[in-house]
């Protein structure tokens, strides 16, 4: 009976979907107009932040009130994560008969975890010239502490440093939004010189801020993560 | 003195009762009694005066306006009056009990309110005014806990209804008129169509009517009165219905005018029709039906919604010694039924709460100053010449008979026998008849109580023996409706079929009584008996059986008490518990279960994609 | 000319690790058929950004291959009763 | 490379991710459709590549793909592998 | 006491060096450019990576990185590729064969190796040579399936799927 | 310019959560109360600047059509100023209400919340307004479940699933507007929209409004509500029902006002609003659990306002505003006030609160005061906003409205019996037991004490009000003169 | 260059579908781990590397690529056959030898 | 249009069968993963509305400068948005899930029922 009605609600709402998205004009017509702001982007982004990544000046610059949202939502996964997690009374560790990993793994974790670390930390500070930035890099980086979980169990994050990190990630995303609107004239506001195109010193604030991005999501995901996988039921 | 600063110093008085409060329980009485009477003071400084205060304070940018006239002050003395009589007489009789600040400050509210709405010269004021009494009176109302709370909860709904209605009303009159002052509007309603004209009429019968407890929407009124707090279900019955009235009249007479009124009908049947056989239906149903009660105070609160039934047979009828007659039972029937709630609320005080007619008896000697009270009173609700209540009904009558409309006569007069023996019943239970072995010691009621029951009396007998003194006013609203004017005099009024002269009546009434005197002192004494001489012929009895006024007229209960059912009031109860089973069948919409959930979002997107496949508009 | 063909036959090689993901008796045959896809995933974004002619693209075949090795050894983990 | 040929890659691709989807609706071991919920983030991550988006892709491949699938298997650990009826 | 604390300081330090060495040429090869800012960046970087990550090496053997060393370990490298052709080669024939000359089943195999990631690169080695596959390893011993079993017998097992890279990684490790 | 700081401020404090943890762990518990004085006070002296023109506050360095912005219209900052109240008011009342689970974090959390209710409504950009929708969705989901009880969890479950199917439901909305016009700014896709006539651009007014009506709690979206707001600790039943539900119904209209302006969808929507009504009403009339009747209510308050606004004349916008002001105040004293009243009786059953009010007289009073203000009694403001609802109903005279405006008054009168049930409860019911009650300390009791000293000024004298709401209307029907204030 | 690159992506395609092929073919986990470790691995590498070849300016990074590949998926590779074995995955019936009770940790499980 | 039509019955399949597992399906979980379907189908909707054939990826290089032959920029720059949004609930959901699997010992969703009507 579910099935059916569903099927027959998901069969009307997939005609419409497909019937309205064939008909509305997408494409390429569509940016063509110079004041559409994908095309002023791609005229434009990249004289005025020097990010040779358009994408990256978006997220970080035009769009960055946006990213602002995105790492505040991360943060309250985190926050929500600990606060529904939290219990008053310690539970006593209580060990299922866990396997331990095997040496091969171990020890593959433990050589490979550094490179992780090092691959996430290139992701985000070439954000602005190749494909990658703060997100991704800092999901690497949490990746990187997962596969330490995962490989070598007597490892454990410092949850309090991570904390601080996380907080001071924020603040300065925060605080450089609000160096913009004191030295520039808007909240966010590239005020660093620009630099020279295609170089690593480049974008001015934006490699600040992807590296403030990439600490906070690694942190926070890696909290995540942590406190996942630390819940004993 | 504006009739604004009356209003604040009502209203304050009545929201700084909690502070003397606080300090104690007698300068709180002192405060509550003084600013009762101040209020009545002030509103007595008003007669004859006609004011038309538009107020400085706008509410929601709409203009206030405060008036008062002939009919405002009418209304306006009966309500302080009753209101500090109520007062005093709580003072004993709400001394022991709990949260006593809460009670005066509510008293006093409502008093207050009710002077804002017969003050008010804007349906926007009135409405406001109205609202607080409403819940004000739903706080009174379910102050005796117990089986106080259904009763406050159906006369809450139902007043809820009413004020929607006449939101509804009000608002429509404003989308097309652009105004809420009473005079604004007149003036241009004289022009709408029928059909809006009904409309607002039939909303406006809805409000009132529910308030005024006419028969359809009358369920609430028994048991908000009997479950009040005496004092307050004087006010309640002798007062706070009568807002109703004021509405009635204010719709009738000073808003649509009488004239457009009468000639609203669809086919052969014309509201005003169907309004006066409301009256009537509103005099005989109730009147019987309370004959059958047991409790001191449904009877009297069934009788509330018979002598309603008069009131309105009377402003619907639309003479001017019609509305003239309804306008004096107003008052009347504040005085004598809020006389009567009090001297119940005495025996009720002094027994322990002990209101059921079978279960008290020869209470007379014990407590004879309330038993004159009573007496008093009764007289005036059956309308025993010498007291107030018969002018009002002669007034009545003679407007039904004047315009041969024999039916509607009958009703009034059925009304009327069915008054007499039920009040009958009432006084022969409670004070005459035998006295209950655990009443040996009961004691006079308290002087506070003993005020007020006094004062009613006297006014009872002046106003019925000076029926000038209130109708010279009435007279003065009658005329300013555009009605054929009164003419009165201090001893009665003269219309075009002949006089009613009080004096003539009084003379007849008192030489009646003497003569009934003299036969009564010289025959054959009867010997009173103790309950226990009953001769049992060894059987045990039950203990209630001791009483010969149990089950007072069984005969006629049994050959007609399976008509008089509520029926109105079942079906309220069968509309409220459908809309239980409603909300307990809706509610299982919420399954619990979170999936069912997602299809409903699923189902509004695919319904609406649907309907504008159907529907391409 | 030549890239297609070399497209087309490692679209086939994922076809036939989703037949392996679909009849896969038990999870760890899945595991390790999501597993080889990975890697055959990895090598196409090597010969996409050679088709796109887009260097940085190859930074994304790196994610590729550095992350899903978490993916498999989290499921791995798990199967062994390790987490 | 012809248009062609590249859109027949493109239907294929997206052919298997819808593949992968629908396996991972019907599996019941809740393991085995967390893999074919990662092997359809794959595709989809391959599918953003060819719309010329790799900042995305390597977002879907990063997060879709490992992270969410290391949650779910926790999460699954921590409570129960098999879809009960 | 002191000297205890010397040692493990300069094995801490010994271990940085390596780390730093191997993140910047990670580096270098990510970025596959000379120019000064990368340079700088990825020194730096290194240099704060592995200051807060070398923990993470700490016991895992490395090897000292000597000229020897190194030399062995492209023999390895070389060793090992041409296992990987061969191994594939056989993987590729058993497959595409229509019969599957198969013959599976799993054996134990010993091993002479004490530094962890000696064992890794062994393991790694057996599991992309042909036809084996490390499944567990504890202590000294491996255990191996083998896709076509030659022998049960643990030491000619040993002889048949590991010597030939551990000689290589023994020397490497020595 | 200023006016990003109301989002920056509280958002900052909440990122520097764990930094002043290591001062103090009491610290944390005073942030929200800075935060949202600094709010409040900032939301005030904007307000009399921004009635006059709207300021426009660009973000990132690019103007209006090019970047993010912000809208400093009277109606954003007018209920950023709402949100600031009640979240002050909810702060200092939470100061001595949680005391149980991990502090630190539920204050950060709230703080988020109140900074995405914030800057949802603050924002004129589309996809902007869907991240602070979804701060506010995902902090309160996680608030929901803050005390780890069975009823929390399950609910924040069902809430979250609910609440994501339709944010992704916006998401697709945003999509084709964005594929459509190419374009984010709510002003420059108002423009655009007028020319292109595609039942693409219907599909996507149906996704957004079915997606952000989950959060606004229209009819058939509305399930998580009585669970959330009955099983969350009663500060946070009283935020979302509060703000996070207004939140929503302030993008349900900014989609409907500003972007499309579609005069056939307000009578499908009135309807919905109408059914939400009824139901809502209905439903709490057949409880027994004080604070799942109180979250129905908020639906069926929800239904009445989504009523008012969809009557789509100024005075009804602007009555539908007054309304909402009014349940945001009245619902949170409610919630607040019978948050103790639960705590201290142990029981959401509505018997087991009998007699109470003797026991606990000021927060009684302020439920029956804030109760009568929802059932639209004079002096409360409650009244105000149903008057002018029903004002602007009939004002069109047209029988249609007067059947509804009926069925309006149905509800309310089934809502004042379930109000008036609880009165009766609280006050005259004997209580079983004789319990002495702990006190309800002074950070409960002025803020609950605070709200109602507005609910009944407001009542008395709503003029205040009247010149915001009417611009705050202007700024949501005024499609043309909205986009001349964003685009110049 | 061009065309020796080709040749070496050509090659790794080819293994790289010989390794699916075999994932399908081969009886079960054990042997389908060894199609798809050697032969997905040694195709990665082949046809990153022949990318690198292509385009000599890609090649470290290509190089850095092949480098992870063969690093990490003998590991998880590694990590999914201990998984399976100790999940009690049982053995093709054709299977010749089972040796895995003789290995310390199996001792004592049953005979799969 | 050809191109465009396979993207667009890929995502739209995508969510329907998201949504289909959220709808039918009982276990929690599972419900959780149809979500994750149902927004990686958003996401591909978003990319494919902001592609331009023929143009390659907005991020320039020595190499690739011309800015008329990218794609747009700013739908990439929103799905990275959602999906770590999307992440963000995904782990809350999960970490609720395992609380509530350790109130009630089950994830069927028609026995995790407490709160109805």
């Amino acid at each position: 009976m579910r099935i059916l009605i569903s099927c027959v609600l998901l069969v009307i709402l997939s005609l419409g979907l497909v019937f309205a998205l064939e008909q509305a004009p997408f494409g390429s017509n569509q940016i063509d107009n110079a004041d559409k702001p994908g095309r002023f982007y791609l005229n434009q982004g990249m004289e005025k932040t020097g990010a040779a990544n358009v994408v990256t000046s978006v997220v970080v610059t035009y769009r960055g009130f946006d990213t602002l949202g995105e790492v505040t939502i991360l943060f309250i996964a985190a926050i929500g994560l600990g606060a529904v997690f939290h219990s008053r009374k310690k539970v006593k560790r209580y060990e299922k008969e866990k396997q331990s990993a095997s040496l091969i793994l171990q020890t593959g974790c433990r050589f490979l975890f550094p490179l992780i670390v090092l691959f996430g930390t290139y992701v985000f500070i070439h954000g602005h010239l190749s494909p990658g930035g703060g997100f991704q890099g800092g999901v690497i980086i949490a990746s990187a502490f997962l596969l330490l979980f995962l490989g070598c169990e007597e490892k454990k994050i410092p949850m309090k440093s991570m904390n601080t990190v996380e907080s001071l990630a924020g603040i300065i995303f925060v605080g450089i939004g609000l160096a913009g609107l004191y030295w520039g004239e808007s909240f966010l506001e590239n005020f660093l010189p620009r630099g020279m195109d295609y170089m690593l010193l480049s974008g001015g604030v934006i490699p600040i801020i992807y590296i403030a991005i990439g600490f906070k999501v690694g942190a926070e995901l890696a909290g995540i993560v942590a406190g996942l996988i630390e819940r004993n039921p | 003195m504006t009739l604004g600063l009356l209003l604040i110093v009502a209203f304050g008085g009545a929201l700084l009762v909690y502070l003397p409060g606080k300090i104690s329980s007698k300068l709180r009485d002192v405060w509550a009694v003084l600013v009762a009477l101040a209020v009545l003071l002030g509103t007595a400084t008003f007669y004859g005066k006609s004011v038309h205060d538009a107020l400085s304070y706008q509410f929601l940018g709409l203009p206030l306006v405060l008036r008062t006239n002939d009919l405002s002050w009418f209304f306006a003395i009966a309500i302080s009056g009753v209101g500090s009589f109520s007062i005093i007489f709580s003072l004993s009789y709400i001394k022991n009990r709990e949260r006593t600040d809460f009670y005066y400050s509510l008293m006093l509210l409502i008093n207050a309110s009710m002077l804002g709405i017969v003050f008010a010269g804007d349906l926007l004021s009135f409405y406001v005014f109205w609202e607080i009494m409403s819940w004000a009176t739903f706080l009174l109302i379910s102050y005796n806990r117990g089986n106080a709370l259904p009763a406050g909860m159906k006369y809450i709904v139902m007043s809820m209804t009413g004020s929607a209605a006449y939101l509804v009303a009000a608002l429509s009159l404003y989308a097309k008129y652009s105004t809420l002052t009473f005079s604004a509007i007149s003036t241009q309603i004289t022009t709408a169509s029928p059909g809006f004209t009904s409309f607002i009429l039939i909303l406006g019968f809805m409000v009132f009517g529910i308030k005024n407890a006419l028969v359809p929407f009358h369920t609430w009124l028994p048991d908000a009165h009997s479950e009040a707090p005496s004092p307050f279900s004087a006010v309640l019955s002798g007062i706070l219905i009568k807002m109703g009235t004021y509405g009635f009249i204010l719709f009738l007479y000073v808003l649509v005018g009488f004239h457009q009124f009468s000639q609203l009908a669809w086919k052969a049947v014309s509201l005003q029709s169907v309004l006066c056989w409301l009256g009537a239906i509103t005099i005989v149903i109730p009147t019987f039906i309370a004959l059958m009660q047991d409790d001191a105070k449904r009877l009297l609160a069934w009788h509330s919604i018979g002598q309603i039934g008069y009131i309105i047979l009377g402003i619907a009828y639309g003479t001017s010694l019609g509305v003239a007659g309804g306008a004096f039972h107003v008052l009347n029937h504040a005085t004598f039924k809020a006389l009567l709630f009090l001297c119940v609320g005495a025996v009720e005080y002094r027994t322990g709460g002990v209101r059921d007619l079978n279960s008290l008896g020869g209470l007379m000697r014990r407590m004879p100053i309330t038993f004159i009270g009573a007496l008093i009173g009764a007289f005036g609700i059956i309308g025993m010449p010498l007291t107030n209540g018969f002018v009002s009904k002669w007034l009545i009558y003679k407007t039904l008979i004047l315009n041969q409309d024999p039916f509607l006569a009958f009703a009034a007069l059925l009304g009327t026998w069915g008054t007499l023996l039920s009040f009958y019943k009432f006084l022969h239970n409670i004070f005459l008849g035998q006295l209950p072995e655990k009443y040996k010691d009961l004691k006079k009621a308290p002087t506070s109580m003993q005020i007020p029951i006094l004062l009613y009396s006297g006014i009872i007998v002046l106003f019925g023996v000076l029926p000038g003194i209130p109708l010279k006013i009435i007279a003065g609203f009658v005329t300013s409706f555009g009605l054929t004017p009164l003419n009165v005099n201090l001893w009665g009024i003269v219309s075009e079929t002949g006089t009613l002269n009080t004096i003539n009546l009084s003379m007849a009434v008192v030489s009646a009584f003497f003569a009934a005197w003299v036969v009564f002192a010289f025959s054959r004494r009867s010997v009173p008996t103790t309950a226990q001489d009953t001769y049992a012929a060894g059987a045990s009895i039950p203990r209630d059986k001791y009483q010969y006024s149990v089950e007072f007229y069984n005969p006629l209960y049994r050959m007609m008490g399976r008509y008089l059912r509520d029926v109105v009031d079942e079906f309220y109860g069968w509309l409220a518990r459908v809309t239980q089973m409603t909300g307990e069948i809706v509610r299982r919409l919420y399954t619990g279960d979170a999936r069912d959930y997602v299809l409903y979002i699923v189902l509004i997107v695919a319904a609406s994609i649907g309907l504008k496949i159907w529907w391409p508009t | 000319m030549i890239v297609s063909i070399f497209l087309l036959v490692i679209g086939a090689a994922i076809v036939l690790c989703l037949i392996r993901l679909i009849k896969g008796p038990t999870a760890t045959d899945r595991a390790v058929a999501l597993d080889t896809v990975t890697t055959v995933t990895t090598a196409l974004l090597v010969i996409l950004a050679l088709v796109f002619k887009r260097y940085i693209y190859l930074d994304v075949a790196l994610v590729y291959a550095v992350l899903m090795f978490i993916g498999s050894v989290a499921i791995a983990r798990f199967l062994e009763k390790g987490i | 490379m012809e248009e062609s040929l590249e859109q027949i890659l493109e239907l294929s691709l997206t052919l298997l991710m819808l593949g992968g989807a629908v396996c991972a609706c019907v599996f019941k071991d809740l393991l085995n459709a967390v893999i074919a919920a990662a092997f359809v983030s794959l595709m989809a991550a391959i599918l953003f590549y060819f719309l010329q988006a790799p900042d995305v892709a390597m977002a879907e491949a990063s997060i879709g793909a490992a992270l969410t699938t290391a949650i779910f298997v926790i999460a699954i650990k921590k409570t129960k592998r098999v879809e009960e009826e | 006491m002191v000297e205890r604390i010397f040692k493990k300081s300069t094995t801490r330090v010994r271990i940085f060096l390596y780390l730093f060495i191997l993140l910047t040429l990670v580096w270098m090869a990510l970025t596959s450019t000379l120019h000064w800012q990368e340079l700088t960046a990825g020194v730096l970087i290194s240099f704060i990576l592995s200051l807060f990550l070398s923990k993470s090496y700490v016991g895992l053997g490395l090897p000292t990185p000597t000229v020897k060393t190194l030399s062995f370990l492209l023999i390895y490298i070389a060793s090992l590729f041409k296992e990987i052709i061969k191994a594939n080669i056989d993987v590729a024939y058993r497959v595409v064969h229509p019969k599957m000359p198969i013959r599976p089943g799993i054996v134990v195999v010993k091993t002479e190796l004490k530094q962890d990631l000696a064992k890794l690169m062994l393991a790694n080695s057996i599991t992309l040579t042909p036809g084996t596959f490390t499944l567990d390893i504890a202590g000294d011993k491996l255990l191996i399936h083998w896709i076509n079993v030659s022998t049960q017998d643990e030491e000619k097992a040993t002889q048949a799927i590991a010597l030939k890279f551990e000689k290589h990684l023994k020397r490497v490790f020595s | 310019m200023v006016a990003v700081l109301l989002i920056i401020v509280p958002l900052g404090l909440a990122f520097a959560m764990p930094l002043f943890n290591f001062v103090s762990k009491r610290i944390a518990a005073y942030l929200p109360i800075a935060a949202m004085v600094c709010n409040l006070i900032l939301s005030i002296l904007l307000l009399p600047s921004v009635m006059e023109n709207t300021r426009i506050v660009i973000l990132g360095g690019l103007p209006p059509p090019l970047g993010i912005h912000l809208v400093a219209g009277p109606l954003g900052v007018g209920l950023s100023g709402l949100i600031s109240l009640v979240g002050l008011a909810v702060s200092i009342y939470a100061w001595g209400y949680i005391k149980q689970g991990a502090q630190d974090k539920y204050h950060a959390l709230y703080l988020l919340l109140l900074s995405g209710a914030t800057g949802a409504v603050l924002t004129g950009d589309l996809f902007n307004l869907f991240v602070f929708y979804e701060i506010l969705c995902i902090s309160s989901y996680a608030l929901v479940a803050y005390l780890g009880d069975r009823n929390g969890v399950e609910s924040a479950v069902k809430y979250l699933i609910q609440g994501s199917v339709g944010s992704g439901l916006i998401l697709v909305g945003i999509a084709i507007l964005y594929g459509m016009f190419g374009t984010l700014n709510m002003a420059q896709i108002a423009i655009h929209i007028d020319n292109v006539d595609s039942p693409a651009l219907f599909l996507a007014l149906v996704l957004l409004v079915t997606g952000f009506g989950v959060e606004a709690a229209i009819f058939p979206l509305n399930a998580w509500l009585p669970d959330a707001h009955s099983s969350a600790p009663s500060s946070i039943s009283a935020i979302l029902s509060g703000i996070a539900i207004k939140v929503g119904i302030y993008a349900v209209a900014r989609v409907l006002f500003t972007i499309f302006g579609v005069a056939v969808v307000f009578q499908y929507v009135l309807l919905l609003g109408l059914a939400t009504l009824l139901i809502g009403e209905i439903c709490a009339f057949s409880q027994d659990n004080i604070k799942r009747m109180l979250a129905y209510s908020s639906v069926g308050q929800v239904g009445l306002i989504v009523f008012a606004m969809c009557i789509a004349t100024p005075d009804g916008v602007g009555a539908g505003l007054l309304q909402l002001v009014s349940h945001a105040l009245s619902k949170a004293v409610l919630f607040l006030g019978v948050g103790y009243l639960v705590a201290r009786s142990g029981s959401m059953s509505l018997s087991s609160l009998n007699g109470i009010g003797k026991r606990m007289p000021v927060v009684c009073f302020a439920c029956v005061v804030a109760a009568f203000s929802l059932v639209g009694l004079p002096p409360f403001v409650g009244f105000a906003g149903k008057f002018l609802i029903v004002r602007a109903a009939l004002a069109g005279k047209s029988i249609f409205f007067t059947v509804l405006i009926g069925i309006v008054f149905l509800a309310t009168v089934v809502e004042g019996a379930y109000f008036f049930r609880m009165v009766q409860t609280l006050y005259f019911k004997d209580a079983k037991r004789q319990i002495e009650y702990k006190k309800v300390p002074a950070s409960a009791s002025i803020p609950i004490m605070a709200l109602v000293v507005f609910i009944v000024a407001l009542g008395v004298y709503p003029d205040v009000l009247l010149p915001y709401l009417k611009s705050a209307a202007a700024d949501l029907l005024n499609k043309a003169g909205y986009i001349k204030e964003v685009l110049g | 260059m061009h065309i020796a690159g080709m040749i070496a992506i050509g090659i790794g395609v080819l293994f790289l579908f010989l390794g699916s092929f075999g994932i399908v073919r081969l009886p079960d986990v054990y042997n389908r781990l060894q199609a798809g470790t050697k032969c997905t691995t040694f195709g990665c590498l082949f046809a990153v590397l022949g990318v690198g070849i292509v385009e000599p300016a890609w090649f470290w990074k290509a190089l850095l690529v092949s480098l992870f590949v063969l690093l990490t998926n003998p590991i998880s590779n590694h990590a999914l056959g201990r998984a399976a074995k100790k999940s009690g995955v049982p053995l093709w019936d054709g299977s010749v030898v089972d040796k895995s009770r003789d290995f310390p940790s199996y001792a004592n499980t049953e005979k799969l | 249009m050809f191109h465009q039509s396979t993207y667009f019955v890929g995502c739209v399949g995508l969510m329907i069968v998201g949504l289909y597992t959220m709808l039918t399906k009982k276990n929690l979980i599972k419900v959780i993963i149809g979500l994750s379907l149902f927004e990686t189908g958003i996401y591909l909707l978003l990319v494919v509305v902001g592609y331009i054939q023929g143009a390659t990826a907005p991020i320039f290089s020595r190499t690739t400068g011309s800015p008329a032959e990218m794609v747009d920029p700013t739908p990439q720059a929103l799905v990275l948005t959602a999906i770590v949004i999307g992440v963000a609930v995904l782990a809350l959901a999960l970490s609720l899930t395992i609380r509530l699997h350790e109130h009630y010992g089950t994830l069927n969703l028609r026995k995790i029922r407490g709160l109805k009507w």
